[in-house]
């Protein structure tokens, strides 16, 4: 490994309009190796992904795949030449109307030599030849609409992984996966790096990258800023390099609940699941964790009174709380920065300003009418508090990058003051630096309200809580105070749920 | 802004300012106090129910129904009026309720029972085509006609129903703007004002975006998306109104090109200041640029068949150069 | 009394529609089934509703029905002319209204379109003298909107001093309300127009309208043909413009067209055309007679009540009462 | 499957049968192998512009303009006959190069110049409802008629080309079976098996539901949505030409109602078999289903504005139905 580059980028250049996303970035990927790229939000990565795989045009900069010249004018293009790619916006993989098998089948269907009849007996075959290497256990004929976010990035990345790639791109594959399906994703990357595969793999997680990468590159505003690839790897170089400046790793202080906000007593939220019982207290940030499927966005959606409990009690600052709508909760002082920020978070039509003001519209109206100054004065704020990469407020919510959009989603609901705050996997696509950001503004406003944090990724409760409750089967099991966790106790908790998605 | 920027915020206008010069250089008589009125007149029907089916679309539907919502109204308002004798409030109110009830049952359809907008004010649509009908049996209603049983229907259209068609206010130049004009200015500010600035009208271009994410912002998604199909189906009974104090009579009709030209001026919008959504200010322009057309046409004696090419000729040019231009969806 | 098969109730005939919405049509229907009712005739309404391909299937729809009579209302010849032709060979009598099948053994009922037009035009002549300046609606392709078109044509060219200024027309519904507009602008354009000739009520009401709307009401005089109440009351009004209309009674058509029906049914020939002759209505009458709906109308101009048309002895009047 | 499951699936089919079963009670020769062909025969042109518009539907678009396509290529039918005296082939070639231009310039506004497909097809509609009375100056065509220029035009329908509206071929019973309902028939499996069992197929429904997704497994999705709008023109222009052959004349005044039935049937379409989106098997149900609700009701000596009614009525109650039932959408 480490020999003649399969696919090299050189002096690639791409602007939208005035603003420069990639200036000048060259790149190497070279067979049986994984290259990991890691850029803060905004960076360019995905704007390179797109590029390589034939969605965008670009500048100026060439491109070479096996010593030859590469220009894709379409995603189909890309594929056939053995580029494959799966995109970090998950719902751009999967057609939702369709059921699994075609979906995994779906780019069979096109391009020369494609069988002209669809024989639906022949492609569940080919289905089940693709999901069962990658360990899918799916029924093919579900509807994509009817899977959970985990299970619909799983059937994204089986249909590449199916093509027998030269070069296989990964933007982000396991910002929506649980650890078990993760493992499953890095098993496969394995063998098909030994298979002379090149791939590149972006996240923003570390633990992804130090499982998999053989080599670092590090993008910063548009340019590589630096290229890794003695062992044993230089990770923390890799970070400072992509964000120009060393990253102080603050310990958080633990701090101990004050008076409680919510009371939570016997509650139940799934038939059979056992009930539970919970006290949040004011000023305290505690993280729910578990895998995928074990119902933490069904308790959240209970709290914003999305759904109904099967029994129990909650009370809030004491008086009893039975939200019916996310309207009531929200006037009750309890806002749910809900997860997949494309379905249930941005209003695409709306820029920035306007999908900041979305829920306090009755707050910044005087007699209905909006009051349009405090709107951009709010969004404006927002902005600077979060460092949200953009030009200015009007910004439409399709130019930003993943993990800018999702900080628009946290600013959204952080505009102002609840008593109980619920994010839902609000770390969704963000960097390391601007998780830690976030996750500083959500301790350092913490006081006042109770904040309540949902997320699968062990590492995120660990960096943010005060105290880290496990779920598994519907109910919590486990609760520790972050100081000191007895991680083996922890994984265990967390193991004890079913291994497979809901779904 | 870039040239292109201007062209597609203004392109349109500058079309519009361009058919007027073409037509008052062309046109003997096209320029006058009198014709700008009547050009607002000639649209002041249709306009009113765009204005109407706007607000569906703004909400992420469509409602086939108005031109029927429209003729209903129309025959209810000479049947109430004819038939049962009675004044002009409860003629309008009647119509108003009529537009209302079919707007509710719409919305009920669509938000409670799931059917498809499409599907369920195409449904409407023929059901009130048949079912203003039935009372007289497919006659026209006027004063003096037989109704079905042999007895004769001896109520009037009341003077002050009447004067809602032709009553015209003094404006520098006395008798010169007429209700429908005024009342179809006054609904579009309104309409315009309570999309652009009241948070209502926020939050139905919010549903109409991104239903889910409106209702996790607290939004009671299914009040606004009935209300739309309300306000849509009040405004159309409104040009029912119209219609029926400008023609005297219930008139046997379908109310086919009362949608489709409501429709055209409401998607003709689209492209007004580059909006490339929908919006009252752009439905309104639509609304004229239609009438100017037609009237400036008609003024040249051009044969009725050539204004349906022309209007399809300039609404798709200028739609195209809107639209290419402005990018939107482009990579 | 009367002759077989109208000895015994129960006679089946079929009414095959081209177009039915509108009050002539609705008129039309119900003088066809009061002459029916009278004879004791079962009847069958088969509407096409403008959709001439159904029209013709419908003459075969009613020939599988069994019936011993077709009247065909509207159509168009080509598509009608082999179905009518169908039912001859069937053994069915059929008498067509309105529409010409070709076919020397079925009678044609007409209001004779060209009559309706010349009477119109004979009363403005009247009125206005040989040379006017004439607004004209007119849309091609309706087949008695073309008929009337003709005597139009001719008129002109027999008055050389009858200019026609403008034309204009359309049939986008309601049809009143998009003539008014049109009309409005050809005014506006043509302060010169004197006289309008609107051959069909639809578009006079449209015309009256926009008159009445530019103030124009007394320099302009309307010529028209068709009739119905609510035309009765527009030509009614103090200072309407609206000064004649040539019309057909329509439900009289209706009961002519069983009437003959009816004879060939009977044995009788009622001639291969059957022409109702149409009245011509004025303003002054309207308001000397004091007029005010069709039913006034039917009584106090006899002509127009009832035509003495396909009327042999044994024949009942609906009408009478 | 549950009973709610059987219901959504097979409630229409029901809904269907219990119709025929009612009409055959109450209407005297609803059942005959000449009413079942006639019924076909009725929805027959109709059933073609919704196969096609089924098209359109399943890539997520609309065509507004398939009633006008129809008109269109039913004018040019005659006029290539009666004026230019061309024989059935090149009528025939003509009409379907002309909805295919149609299409394609639909497929264009849409992909390549991003207009929506509402407003493209709106345009398209009122630029051809003007074109194609443009040759004529509005004069419906047959043989002798009068050209603008005074000529007199006397070329004719041939033979051949009318045997296309009547014709019957011997089924069991001698001339039974007309020619236009062996062409609905044969465009209607053609079409679903096109869409069903093909990837092109497949993959237009891949297209209607998610555009990115489909084009970033490679799909090239301009040309599908172009090819739609194709499909959807051609079909239509087939329609003209039945309508043509079956009228014997270019008579501007037909086809009014073709656009609004064709979508009628193609959107009942969603309810049949539970399957909530386009799809062609559905589409034909609906126009079947629409074809036997009117003749029952004419049988039944219902007057015409009934039928409007009732098709309303039938229509949205047979979609709250399935829609409610099923619960798409339901969270
Ligand atoms: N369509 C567009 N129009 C304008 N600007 C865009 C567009 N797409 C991306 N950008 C801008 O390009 C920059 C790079 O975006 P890109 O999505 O490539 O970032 P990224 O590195 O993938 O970030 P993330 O980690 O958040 O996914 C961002 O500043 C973004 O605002
Ligand atoms: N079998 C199912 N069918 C339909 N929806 C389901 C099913 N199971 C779960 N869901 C929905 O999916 C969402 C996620 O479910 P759940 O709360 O159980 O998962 P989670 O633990 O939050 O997992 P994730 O990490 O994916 O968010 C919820 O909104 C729930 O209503
Ligand atoms: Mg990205
Ligand atoms: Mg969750």
């Amino acid at each position: 490994m480490g020999n003649d580059a399969v696919f090299r980028v050189g002096g690639l250049r791409k602007s939208f309009g005035h603003i420069e996303v990639l200036g000048g970035v060259s790149l190497e990927l070279h067979a049986g190796e994984i290259t990991v790229l890691m850029g803060a939000n905004g960076a360019g990565k995905s704007t390179l992904v797109k590029i390589i795989s034939g969605v965008y045009d670009h500048a100026g900069g060439t491109m070479h795949l096996a010593g030859e010249n590469f220009e894709p004018n379409t995603p189909a293009e890309a594929i056939r030449a053995g580029v494959v790619t799966v995109h970090q916006n998950i719902n751009d993989g999967v057609v939702a109307d369709l059921d699994v098998a075609t979906n995994l089948t779906l780019d069979r269907l096109s391009g020369k030599g494609a069988p002209l009849l669809f024989n639906p007996g022949r492609v569940r075959r080919e289905a089940r030849a693709v999901a069962d290497r990658m360990g899918l256990a799916i029924d093919l004929k579900a509807r994509i609409s009817d899977l959970s976010l985990a299970d619909r990035q799983m059937v994204a990345i089986a249909r590449a992984m199916a093509h027998q790639p030269k070069v296989l791109i990964l933007d982000e594959p396991t910002s929506s996966l649980s650890s078990a399906e993760a493992d499953r994703l890095f098993a496969l990357l394995d063998r098909l790096r030994e298979q002379g595969v090149a791939i590149l793999y972006i996240s923003h997680r570390m633990s992804d990258i130090r499982r998999l990468a053989d080599r670092i590159v590090s993008m910063r505003d548009g340019v590589i800023s630096g290229v890794f690839d003695k062992k044993p790897l230089d990770y923390e170089g890799a970070v400072n390099a992509m964000l120009g400046r060393k990253i102080h790793l603050d310990r958080i202080e633990v701090r101990n609940a004050a008076k409680p906000v919510l009371t939570i007593e016997g509650l139940r939220i799934a038939p059979g699941a056992k009930p539970i019982s919970l006290t949040l207290g004011d000023g305290e940030v505690v993280a729910i964790t578990g895998l995928v499927g074990v119902g933490k966005t069904a308790l959240a959606e209970t709290l914003f009174g999305l759904r109904k409990p099967l029994s129990g009690t909650m009370r809030l600052n004491g008086s009893p709380y039975t939200p019916a709508s996310a309207g009531e909760a929200i006037a009750a002082g309890v806002f749910l920065v809900a997860k997949d920020r494309g379905e249930n978070g941005i209003v695409g039509g709306f820029n920035i300003q306007e999908n900041i003001s979305l829920p306090f519209h009755k707050r910044m109206s005087r007699f209905a009418v909006l009051k349009r100054g405090l709107e951009r004065a709010t969004a404006r704020r927002q902005i600077a508090d979060l460092g949200i990469v953009c030009r200015s407020e009007k910004d439409e919510m399709t130019t930003l990058s993943g993990g800018n959009q999702q900080k628009v989603m946290v600013a959204r609901w952080m505009a102002q003051d609840a008593r109980l705050f619920i994010l839902d996997e609000p770390f969704q696509g963000v960097d390391i630096s601007a998780r830690r950001d976030i996750a500083a503004k959500l301790r350092a406003s913490a006081n006042g309200r109770a904040t309540l944090l949902f997320v699968t990724e062990l590492d995120e409760a660990l960096e943010t809580a005060d105290r880290i409750l496990v779920m598994s089967e519907q109910t919590i099991v486990g609760e520790h105070r972050n100081a000191d966790v007895d991680l083996d106790r922890l994984l265990a908790e967390v193991a004890g749920g079913p291994l497979h998605s809901a779904a | 802004m870039t040239l292109r920027d201007y062209a597609i915020r203004y392109g349109f206008i500058v079309l519009l300012f361009g058919l007027i010069a073409y037509f008052a250089i062309a046109a003997d008589g096209f320029v006058s106090p009198q014709s700008a009125v009547f050009i607002f007149q000639s649209v002041a029907i249709t306009g009113v129910l765009a204005l109407g089916v706007t607000a569906t679309l703004v909400v992420g539907g469509f409602d086939l129904s108005i031109g029927s919502v429209a003729t209903s109204a129309m025959m209810a308002a000479a049947y109430v009026m004819v038939v049962l004798e009675q004044n002009v409030v409860v003629a309008v109110l009647v119509c108003l309720l009529i537009g209302a009830i079919v707007g509710l049952i719409n919305g009920w359809l669509i938000v409670y029972m799931r059917v498809p907008d499409l599907l369920a004010t195409l449904g409407m649509m023929f059901l009130l085509v048949g079912l203003q009908r039935i009372p007289t049996e497919g006659r026209s209603i006027a004063t003096g006609m037989t109704m079905p049983d042999g007895s004769v229907a001896n109520g009037k259209f009341s003077d002050a129903f009447l004067a809602l068609g032709r009553h015209r206010f003094d404006f520098f130049i006395p008798n010169l703007i007429p209700v429908s004009v005024v009342v179809l200015i006054v609904l579009a500010v309104l309409i315009w004002f309570f999309l652009e600035y009241t948070r209502f009208g926020r939050m139905m271009y919010a549903v109409g975006s991104n239903e889910r994410a409106a209702e996790l912002a607290g939004a009671p998604v299914k009040a606004y998306k009935i209300w739309a199909y309300v306000i849509s189906g009040v405004f159309a009974s409104i040009g029912g109104i119209l219609l029926a104090a400008r023609l005297g009579r219930g008139d046997i009709a379908s109310g086919n090109n009362l949608l489709l030209d409501a429709v055209a001026a409401a998607l003709i919008g689209y492209a007004v200041l580059g909006a490339a959504k929908p919006n009252a200010f752009g439905t309104a322009i639509g609304a004229l640029f239609v009438g100017i057309l037609l009237q400036g046409l008609t003024m040249m004696n051009a044969p009725y068949y050539t204004q349906d090419f022309v209007k399809g000729v300039v609404l798709v040019v200028a739609l195209v150069f809107t639209f290419a231009l402005s990018g939107r969806g482009r990579r | 009394d009367k002759p077989a098969p109208f000895d015994k109730p129960g006679v089946k005939i079929a009414l095959v529609r081209y177009l039915s919405t509108g009050d002539f049509f609705q008129a039309y229907l119900s003088g066809v089934e009061s002459q029916s009712k009278a004879l004791g005739i079962d009847l069958r309404v088969l509407d096409s509703r403008q959709d001439a391909a159904l029209q013709s299937d419908m003459v075969d729809q009613a020939i599988a029905l069994g019936v011993q009579g077709i009247i065909i209302q509207h159509g168009l010849t080509e598509s009608m002319k082999d179905a009518a032709q169908r039912a001859v060979d069937a053994g069915i009598k059929v008498v067509a209204f309105d529409v010409n099948v070709e076919n020397p053994k079925i009678p044609q009922i007409e209001q004779s379109d060209k009559d309706l037009a010349r009477l119109a035009l004979e009363q403005a002549v009247k009125d206005n003298g040989e040379s006017w300046n004439a607004g004209y609606v007119y849309v091609a392709g309706i087949a008695p909107l073309d008929r009337r078109n003709e005597t139009w044509v001719d008129v002109k060219k027999k008055y050389a001093g009858i200019k026609e200024v403008a034309m204009f027309g359309t049939l986008d519904n309601p049809i009143a309300n998009s003539v008014a507009n049109q009309a409005r602008s050809v005014l506006q354009a043509n302060p010169d127009i004197n006289v309008m000739f609107a051959p069909y009520d639809e578009f006079a009401k449209g015309v009256k309208i926009a008159v009445d709307e530019a103030g124009l009401n007394k320099k302009i005089k309307i010529y028209s043909a068709d009739i119905s109440t609510s035309d009765i009351a527009a030509m009614r009004e103090t200072d309407s413009a609206w000064a004649a209309t040539a019309a057909t009674n329509p439900a009289v058509v209706g009961q002519v067209s069983v009437r003959a029906l009816a004879q060939l049914l009977a044995g009788e020939d009622p001639g291969h055309n059957v022409v109702v002759p149409p009245t011509l209505i004025t303003q002054k009458d309207l308001i000397d007679k004091d007029i005010k709906n069709m039913e006034d109308l039917s009584a106090k101009l006899p002509q127009f009540a009832h035509a003495d048309v396909a009327m042999p002895a044994w024949m009942p009047n609906p009408n009478a009462k």
